[in-house]
């Protein structure tokens, strides 16, 4: 009964969090200067065709109207057609949309295994120089946002000891011939080591890049947690029936640990994946962002508005999806 | 002594479930303190005694209307305070002090302790000017044992026993007509327990003062308290003079309350009663 | 075991046992302290706060934090002196033959792991008991404790019981692989009075029933007077007094023994207790401190230079 | 303890190392036309690409050499600093002053005030925050006043949240009762009682943001929608030598330190701040 009805509630949240994304996304979007109409169209052209196009895109009723019958067309998939690219909005997201996905989640792995590997070396060794390091390692990747970590990158592995690839997803010269977007899935699936190896060579500076602060947000609170945890009555007493410190860190510190960190990397994770608005363009990589740098410059509303609202869909998903797996680790909230 | 100064009358008081947290609709309430009848005359020392989950600090919150009744009366010295609002409660509020439990996060950490004693006095105009507050703060901590000097340090620079004498300084300074005293002693060693006991009797004494003091420890409130209320899931068990109390308990539960009680000398059946 | 030669030697022995924070070598956490627990007999440990008492417990267990260092002393368990043990020899001797009954039931279960297994870890990972074996003992713990319907119990979380009922759960952990001794450690300050002689009656049960050599320690002389043989009173890191309960009462020596006696509330004799410890009392009993520290000192400088 | 805790702490090293570097950069942005060795604007294509005064080929008085268009590089860097600092100090106040006021009054008075609010965080939190500050400014048109906007309407949430996060906790300690128990009145203890100890997590979230405005002005000029391409900034910059890197990798090296280090500073001059003034951690 408690349970359905906190689900009930989160739902509720849920969908008031994402119909006030939409009216910012429209509103902001509408008070545009500039007539996108008026771009699409060769100089000279006549009234006549403006208003037919004005039609065509319905832009000549009433602001709430033309809300109404956008939003309804976004809940049956329909994001409307790009203005630059002429192509439906769905269409052209969807096609861009794995590239990103997997730029995300290989930079959230690089940035889980090296967080947690900071944080239980931190804690092992805890109250000695090595944390002091940690410590001063943690403070930098934090305070130096991913867009400066990309650059010093590039400059570093890329030109003056050019190890990676600068810009771009894959090398022009490989044509994968795949069938769905998802290419390092697929080259793995398919055993293409070859091209495997050559995204990873494009993508691995940009995943650093975005993974770095994401590190150090993970290794920072889960040591700060680690070792409160570590000062417990609880593990204190796992120590004196003759557990190791490695084995008291794993076994007994370090789930009721993950929780509070857990909570804080649901909000951090948007914050990676917005970053790789920035980090795409940086790179030249083909994914979601750097098609939206490119459709904010072109005054492509209709892709604007598809793009950010598959980011905000997505947000929200992550943000349910932290909420979940924080229930189903603390048995707190499991056996009420 | 014609009218008590807290005449209580089938007081009930609830609070929302807090397992049962949710946006919309009325949140489930658990009710803490059932029908509670309870007079304390002036100048007397009230012990109120119970275990975890008695409502004891509950009452005691209510009295000083910390939170807010949902049925019954409470009237301080004559004056209905049942459902006052902050506004109209703010004269009242230098004759109903409280002294806190927790003293390090019952006193705000970045004020110094001269502020902390000082604002109060100057808001109900018992002092005019910073430097008459800082008079009067002087003259409570010397009230109270402490150095005057202390005005300047911030509460986490003193220790645990020091930090309640400040909490007691700060209660006294309005000079008010009644001060609760909430579980003040529960947090300290036996030898600064014994000590703000004294202090505490002392300053009844010299001010006149009404108390109410919270304890879960029947012992601490013989000395203390020429009345003991016992109270058991938002219930009163029983209210009498402390003598007669500790003597012959009529409540069978206070009879277990002090049957349980560890006194310090040798009893080889003690555990087995 | 074979009561009569247990009894002609302590269990537990602490001699001379001196620890110093590692940043002020010359100021002692513990002074010299002398424990020693027979088996079946249960020792008080009392004093105030700072007074060392945690320290003593942490000594045994070999979790001292990482700020002081043992400078002088041995701790021998049985045959075994822990001091010259190196640390995962030391740590085995530990959990075979000591356990720990923490303060607070609240604290002291692992809210995120079921019942069973915090009871029978130390069974099963360190001292090689099946599963199945150590559940059906984990299972017979729990009866022994009074809780009823242990099977369910055993699946529960640490937050679906009541205070009283973790204590339960761990007084039966620390029985669980028959130490020879176990240090309590203020194992009822946190709960209510009437859960207090409940568990109390347990404890003092379960160490008659196992013959267990029990340190009890606690800042609470009425619990003292109510489940210990025999009593050290602790301050400023220095016992001060080492009797027999019976005696501490009838005729306590140290005026800092007195002083307390005095200072604990009883409602029997409202009038003579909670007398505060007078100030003389305490400058008293931090001059012989300082003096027996002048002498330690000396005497360790004399060590150093011969 | 109380002897010890009111020994005056060593010298921060942290507070003296960035604030040391703020400081030149201040100097920086005020004096720049007294300290620029030359104008941040002139163009000389006989002087393009010149490198640093270390390696071969570079000419005396370019001392970080030249761009692509023969201007300056050291002479930028100062220019751009004005830029940088003006957006920092503008924008982050403002966020902050928003931000802060928003959060507390959410954390302390709860209810359906808390429930907006909270909500509108939710939203906000659910956009990308560099899209949505590119977005913003091509919406209201680019510019310095576009920027400054743009920056304080999506950072204002980072200082709601973590002061209101701040204020419930606060919220729950004793000494609010006795507040109310001593007669103030909520708007009194809100100001007098919970600020203060709001305050030193907000003083490390300004110095912060500042940093945060300073890379969110450089990102913005990097995708050319932030100031008009000519003014000198350091976002600019790296944008132009990003395209050049492997010809004159000195136009991007030298404003990417400067953006480095200025980011660094900010941060850690704000929690030099809070470990050195906070009453509590003294």
């Amino acid at each position: 009964m408690t349970a359905l009805r906190a689900i009930l509630t989160r739902a509720l949240m849920t969908a008031i969090t994402l119909f006030g994304v939409a009216v910012i996304v429209f509103v902001v979007i509408r008070v545009a200067p500039g007539d996108p109409i008026a771009m699409m169209l060769p100089p000279g052209a006549s009234d006549d065709d403006i208003a037919h196009l004005r039609a065509l895109y319905g832009l000549d009723k009433s602001i709430v109207q033309q809300f109404f019958i956008w939003l309804g067309n976004v809940l049956q998939g329909d994001f409307g057609t790009s203005i630059s690219i002429r192509q439906p909005v769905s269409r052209i997201v969807l096609n861009r949309l794995p590239a990103t996905l997997e730029l995300s989640l290989l930079a959230m792995t690089i940035a889980v295994l090296f967080g947690g590997a900071l944080a239980f070396f931190a804690t092992r060794f805890r109250e000695t120089p090595a944390e002091t390091g940690v410590d001063i390692i943690n403070g930098i990747a934090l305070s130096v946002p991913d867009f400066l970590w990309g650059l010093a990158l590039i400059l570093l592995l890329g030109v003056a000891w050019p190890v990676f690839e600068i810009s771009g997803r894959i090398s022009p010269s490989l044509d994968p011939q795949f069938s769905t977007q998802f290419y390092l899935l697929e080259s793995i699936l398919r055993l293409r080591l070859d091209v495997t190896l050559d995204l990873l060579d494009h993508m691995l500076m940009p995943a650093l890049a975005l993974a770095l602060p994401l590190a150090a947000v993970i290794a920072q609170l889960l040591k700060v947690s680690l070792k409160e945890t570590m000062n417990q009555d609880y593990v204190m007493l796992a120590r004196t029936k003759g557990f190791s410190e490695s084995h008291v860190i794993s076994h007994d510190a370090f789930r009721n640990a993950l929780l509070p960190t857990l909570t804080l990397t649901g909000i951090q994770l948007t914050f990676l994946i917005g970053g790789t608005v920035i980090i795409e363009r940086l790179f030249s990589y083909e994914g979601l962002g750097n098609l939206a740098i490119d459709a904010v410059i072109n005054r492509d509303l209709p892709l604007i508005q598809g793009i950010v609202l598959l980011f905000a869909i997505l947000f929200v998903g992550i943000n349910l999806a932290v909420d979940l797996l924080y229930t189903v680790l603390n048995p707190r909230l499991r056996h009420g | 002594m014609s009218e008590p100064l807290f005449d209580v009358e089938n007081l009930y008081v609830s609070f929302p479930d807090p397992n049962h947290k949710t946006l919309f609709g009325q949140m489930p309430m658990v009710e803490v303190l059932h029908g509670i009848r309870l007079k304390i005359e002036e100048g007397t020392v009230v012990g109120l005694v119970g275990e975890s989950g008695s409502g004891k600090s509950t009452l005691g919150r209510a009295l000083v209307r910390l939170l807010d009744p949902v049925s019954g009366s409470i009237r301080f010295a004559g004056t209905d305070i049942t459902y006052l609002d902050e506004n109209a409660l703010r004269p009242l509020r230098r004759d109903l002090q409280v002294i806190f439990q927790d003293p390090l996060s019952a006193l705000n950490p970045r004020l110094t302790i001269g502020t902390i004693i000082g604002r109060p006095l100057q808001l109900h105009g018992l002092a005019n000017g910073r430097r008459e507050a800082l008079k009067l703060t002087q003259e409570a901590l010397e009230h109270v044992g402490l150095p005057t000097a202390f005005v300047a340090r911030y509460p986490h620079e003193l220790s645990g026993g020091q930090r309640q004498r400040v909490g007691i300084a700060r209660a006294i300074a309005t000079r008010p007509r009644f001060v609760l005293a909430d579980e003040i002693v529960s947090g300290l060693d036996v030898s600064s327990q014994a000590q703000i006991l004294t202090l505490l009797a002392d300053l009844k004494k010299d001010l006149g003062l009404t108390i109410v003091f919270i304890s879960h420890d029947l012992s601490v409130v013989r000395r203390l308290c020429d009345q003991v209320v016992v109270l058991r899931h938002g219930e009163i068990l029983e209210n009498r003079p402390t003598g007669p109390l500790f003597e012959h308990p009529e409540h069978p539960y206070t009879a277990e309350l002090k049957a349980a009680i560890p006194l310090p000398e040798v009893d080889g059946d003690w555990l087995n009663s | 075991m074979s009561p009569d030669k247990a009894t002609a030697r302590s269990y537990l022995d602490i001699d001379d046992l001196s620890i110093v924070l590692k940043h002020q070598p010359t100021h002692r956490l513990l002074r010299s302290v002398g424990l020693h627990v027979m088996p079946g007999e249960v020792r008080g440990l009392v004093g105030e706060s700072g007074a060392g008492k945690s320290m003593i417990g942490k000594t045994i267990f070999d979790i001292l934090p990482r700020a002081v260092e043992i400078v002088e002393g041995s701790v021998r368990l049985g045959d075994d002196e822990l001091l010259k043990l190196p640390q995962s020899a030391r740590r085995k001797v530990i959990a075979r033959t000591s356990a720990l009954i923490p303060q607070d039931p609240l604290t002291a279960l692992n809210p995120v792991r079921r019942i069973e297994p915090q009871i029978t870890d130390r069974l099963t990972r360190i001292l090689g008991v099946s599963k199945s074996d150590a559940r059906e003992r984990a299972r017979a713990l729990l009866d022994e404790v009074h809780i009823r319907d242990p099977e369910s119990v055993l699946r529960n979380y640490p937050h679906q019981l009541s205070g009283g009922m973790r204590q339960r759960v761990l007084i039966a952990a620390a029985f669980a692989a028959e130490p020879k001794l176990i240090v309590a450690d203020e194992p009822t300050t946190a709960l209510d009075v009437t859960v207090q002689k409940q568990i109390l009656k347990l404890i003092a049960e379960m160490q008659a029933r196992h013959g267990t050599a029990l340190l009890f320690v606690t800042h609470d002389l009425g619990v003292v007077a109510k489940i210990c043989q025999n009593v050290s009173v602790l301050y400023g890191g220095k016992i001060v007094e080492d009797t027999e309960v019976k005696s501490l009462f009838a005729r306590p020596t140290h005026a800092y023994t007195q002083a307390l006696i005095a200072a604990t509330p009883r409602y029997d004799r409202p009038d003579e207790s909670l007398v505060p410890v007078p100030a003389a009392v305490i400058e008293a009993t931090q001059h012989e401190i300082a003096a027996a520290d002048d002498a330690w000192l000396g005497a360790r400088q004399a060590g150093g230079r011969r | 303890m109380s002897e010890h805790a009111r020994h005056r702490r060593p010298v921060s090293w942290r507070l003296i190392l960035s604030g040391s570097w703020l400081a030149i950069v201040i100097i920086c942005a005020v004096f720049a036309p007294y300290i620029a060795p030359h104008d941040p604007l002139a163009q000389d294509l006989l002087l393009e690409r010149l490198p640093p005064f270390w390696v071969s080929g570079a000419e005396p008085g370019y001392y970080l050499g030249t761009d692509g268009l023969g201007r300056d590089v050291l002479s930028r860097i100062i220019y751009g600093a004005r830029i940088a600092l003006t957006v920092a100090f503008v924008a982050a106040t403002a966020a902050c002053l928003i931000g802060s006021t928003m959060g507390l009054v959410a954390g302390y008075f709860r209810g359906w005030l808390d429930q907006i609010v909270s909500r509108i965080v939710d939203i906000w939190m659910s956009f990308p925050p560099v899209l949505f500050s590119i977005l913003l400014v091509a919406v209201i048109g680019t510019g310095l006043h576009s920027v400054i906007i743009a920056i304080t309407a999506i950072d204002w949430i980072r200082f709601c949240r973590v002061v209101r996060a701040e204020t419930l906790v606060q919220t729950r300690m004793d000494y609010i009762d006795s507040a109310r128990a001593a007669g103030f009145s909520r708007l009194n203890i809100l100001v007098r009682e919970v600020f203060p100890n709001a305050l030193p997590t907000i003083v490390a979230l300004l110095s912060l943001e500042m940093g945060i405005a300073v890379i969110v002005e450089a990102i913005l000029s990097f995708v050319n929608l932030s100031i008009s391409t000519d003014d000198p900034t350091w976002g600019g910059m790296i944008a132009e030598g990003r395209t050049i890197i492997h010809f004159a990798w000195w136009v991007l090296v030298f404003p990417l330190i400067a953006l480095f280090l200025t980011v660094l500073a900010f941060s850690q001059f704000g929690e030099g701040l809070r470990d050195r003034f906070d009453p509590v951690l003294r």
